[in-house]
């Protein structure tokens, strides 16, 4: 209880400051923190999945993200600013109060659709009841979240300029052993979290974004990564949604309906659904942090 | 003993409030990397007392991770930090 | 038996608190030392000191031989990545020194 | 009780978010407060799934009475797509710039 309190503190001192300093550098330093003690506190909402990934994203890949694109942006920029006045305050507040007295009268009216989702468990080929409703009761979102990261993929690719600053450069050969040492462990790791995710948290997505991790950590020491120009990485970027249409279709053709998969199977189209996605989501997420990083140009000109 | 667990994540929590001075009025980037390498670290051995004393595996799964991603924030921080350093003699 | 379980956990409950008072040593030092590169020799005691005794306290508590495995790795982990980026920080400080 | 808290932290950090989109000086500052308006939301959709198991008892409540899988799910693929929003409104910033930086120029 008070160990719930001092996190909710600090959270919102973190996110104020976070906004609220004129330094981008603290702003993004701040930020990041603010993803650990984030991901701490949804530990403490019994989310272990969601913790996961937002260890992995929003304490990891965010932060080299902002950092690689905050080098390149100019120090003042033409963001539109309003005057405080009394009648933006008081916007706010009413807002305030609305949004409130919302999360109050929601308290009080509990919805729930575990029961639903535990009937229903035993047919879906996992035992881990967040895995079942990724892939299978709502696998249509989860393609579709797969085509909405391609689709911001393709956008980013398409805006991209490329004046780049080098990297800071550093002596010796620490960071490059020691990235050589990591590496193996961490795709590991990923492979870990993937086996994990039919029973207990753990999944596609946490898998892709400690991928994502092990390449990103490559580019950052310049050791040889991934070639952008072969045919298979590309193959790999498209193949999370593909794989998933067609086992979809696959089940239309059976007759459990698009994006139904017998019983029986259920099991095995789930893992080979994964193991693509996995891959998928991790070039995914570490291109789209490696297009803005320095010497991006040098391997896909 | 959830009480000696629970004294113990109070105080480390009580670490970061510490931490998280240093980040705000820290000198240079330097001194905020190290704040938040510190915040990751107490993060980390946070998560390992409570999976211990709520009986719940799946936080050192997450522990795992944690510690990963802070040692590649922490190498995405110095190699990307800004040109500019906000030089204080 | 009893008796060794009772001595282990109470050893475990010292390593624990032991591995504490490094941490608070360490949030300290960060915030009170007077220079980045000794704010930095505070930093990694709180990093490998803390860490490494608290992981050992809850190995000596803990459930099964895997999850004592898991511990030493993410032990491990954690000793690899603060030994790596202190040494980074320093060269950073070391380059500015330079410029300066 | 733990529920509670974190429903209003998760209401203080949208009310934050927004004073930063509309007070921040940078475009970048502006993409980090929609990030914390996001926070918020996560936050309010897991602290309603929590709302069974109450997080002080948590070892008997985890094994008993689970939080909601589906709420979990949604955040899940939320924070995936969160990322991918901030790499792509990076992406406009800096083509913003570099277009800024040509007109000032000519």
């Amino acid at each position: 209880m008070v160990l719930d309190g001092i996190l909710v503190l600090l959270i919102l001192a973190m996110a104020w400051r976070c906004v609220r300093t004129t330094d981008l550098f603290e702003a993004i330093i701040v930020f990041v923190g603010l993803g650990m003690m984030i991901a701490l506190v949804w530990t403490r909402l019994q989310a272990p999945d969601v913790a996961l990934a937002e260890a992995a994203i929003g304490a990891g890949l965010a932060g080299a993200l902002l950092l690689a694109n905050l080098r390149q942006l100019p120090e003042d920029s033409s963001a539109v600013r309003w005057r405080s006045s009394w009648l933006w305050w008081s916007l706010w507040g009413i807002l305030g109060l609305a949004l409130g007295f919302a999360v109050v009268s929601i308290q009080t009216t509990p919805v729930s659709l575990m029961p639903l989702v535990q009937a229903h468990l035993p047919e879906s080929g996992v035992t881990h009841p967040v895995t079942a409703v990724l892939l299978n009761f709502r696998a249509l979102d989860t393609a579709l979240e797969l085509a909405v990261l391609l689709w911001a993929w393709m956008a980013q690719r398409h805006l991209f300029e490329g004046n780049f600053k080098a990297f800071h450069s550093l002596q010796g050969g620490v960071l490059k052993t020691t990235v050589k040492m990591l590496f193996p462990l961490v795709v590991l790791i990923a492979v870990y979290l993937l086996w994990r995710g039919s029973s207990s948290p753990g999944g596609a997505f946490q898998s892709g974004a400690v991928l994502a991790a092990a390449w990103l950590m490559l580019w950052l020491a310049q050791l040889p990564g991934l070639n952008w120009q072969r045919l298979s990485l590309k193959v790999g970027l498209l193949g999370g949604v593909m794989v998933f249409f067609w086992v979809g279709l696959l089940g239309l053709f059976q007759g459990a309906g698009f994006m139904g998969y017998p019983a029986d199977q259920a099991g095995g189209w789930i893992l080979l659904i994964e193991s693509v996605a996995a891959l998928s989501i991790g070039l995914l997420l570490a291109s789209m942090v490696l297009v803005s990083m320095p010497n991006f140009q040098e391997q896909s000109p | 003993m959830m009480l000696f667990y629970q004294v113990m994540m109070g105080v480390l929590l009580l670490c970061i409030v510490l931490g998280l001075v240093q980040l705000v009025w820290g000198h240079n980037s330097a001194d905020r990397l190290m704040a938040v390498q510190l915040l990751g670290t107490i993060g980390v051995a946070i998560l390992l007392l409570a999976a211990q004393a709520y009986e719940a595996p799946s936080l050192r799964d997450v522990a795992l991770v944690l510690a990963l991603l802070a040692a590649v924030t922490g190498v995405a921080f110095v190699r990307l930090r800004p040109d500019k350093e906000d030089r204080k003699p | 038996m009893n008796w060794l379980e009772a001595g282990l956990s109470w050893f475990g409950i010292g390593l624990i608190s032991l591995g504490v008072v490094f941490f608070i040593a360490g949030s300290v030092g960060l915030l009170r030392f007077g220079e980045s590169v000794n704010r930095l020799h505070a930093l990694t005691k709180a990093d490998s000191m803390g860490l490494g005794l608290v992981v050992i306290g809850l190995v000596l508590q803990a459930p099964g031989i895997a999850v004592g495995l898991k511990l030493m790795i993410i032990w491990t982990l954690g000793l690899l990545s603060a030994s790596l980026v202190s040494h980074l920080i320093g060269q950073s400080l070391c380059s500015q020194r330079r410029d300066d | 009780m733990s529920v509670w808290i974190y429903s209003l932290c998760a209401l203080g950090l949208v009310l934050i978010g927004l004073y930063g989109l509309v007070r921040s000086h940078h475009g970048l500052q502006q993409l980090l407060s929609i990030n914390v308006m996001g926070s918020g939301v996560f936050m309010l959709l897991l602290a309603l799934a929590a709302r069974h198991a109450p997080a002080d008892a948590v070892p008997q409540a985890a094994r008993h009475a689970p939080a909601d899988a589906v709420p979990q799910a949604l955040v899940l693929t939320g924070i995936v797509v969160a990322i991918s929003a901030l790499a792509l409104g990076l992406a406009l910033l800096r083509r913003l710039a570099s277009y800024d930086k040509g007109a000032s120029h000519d």
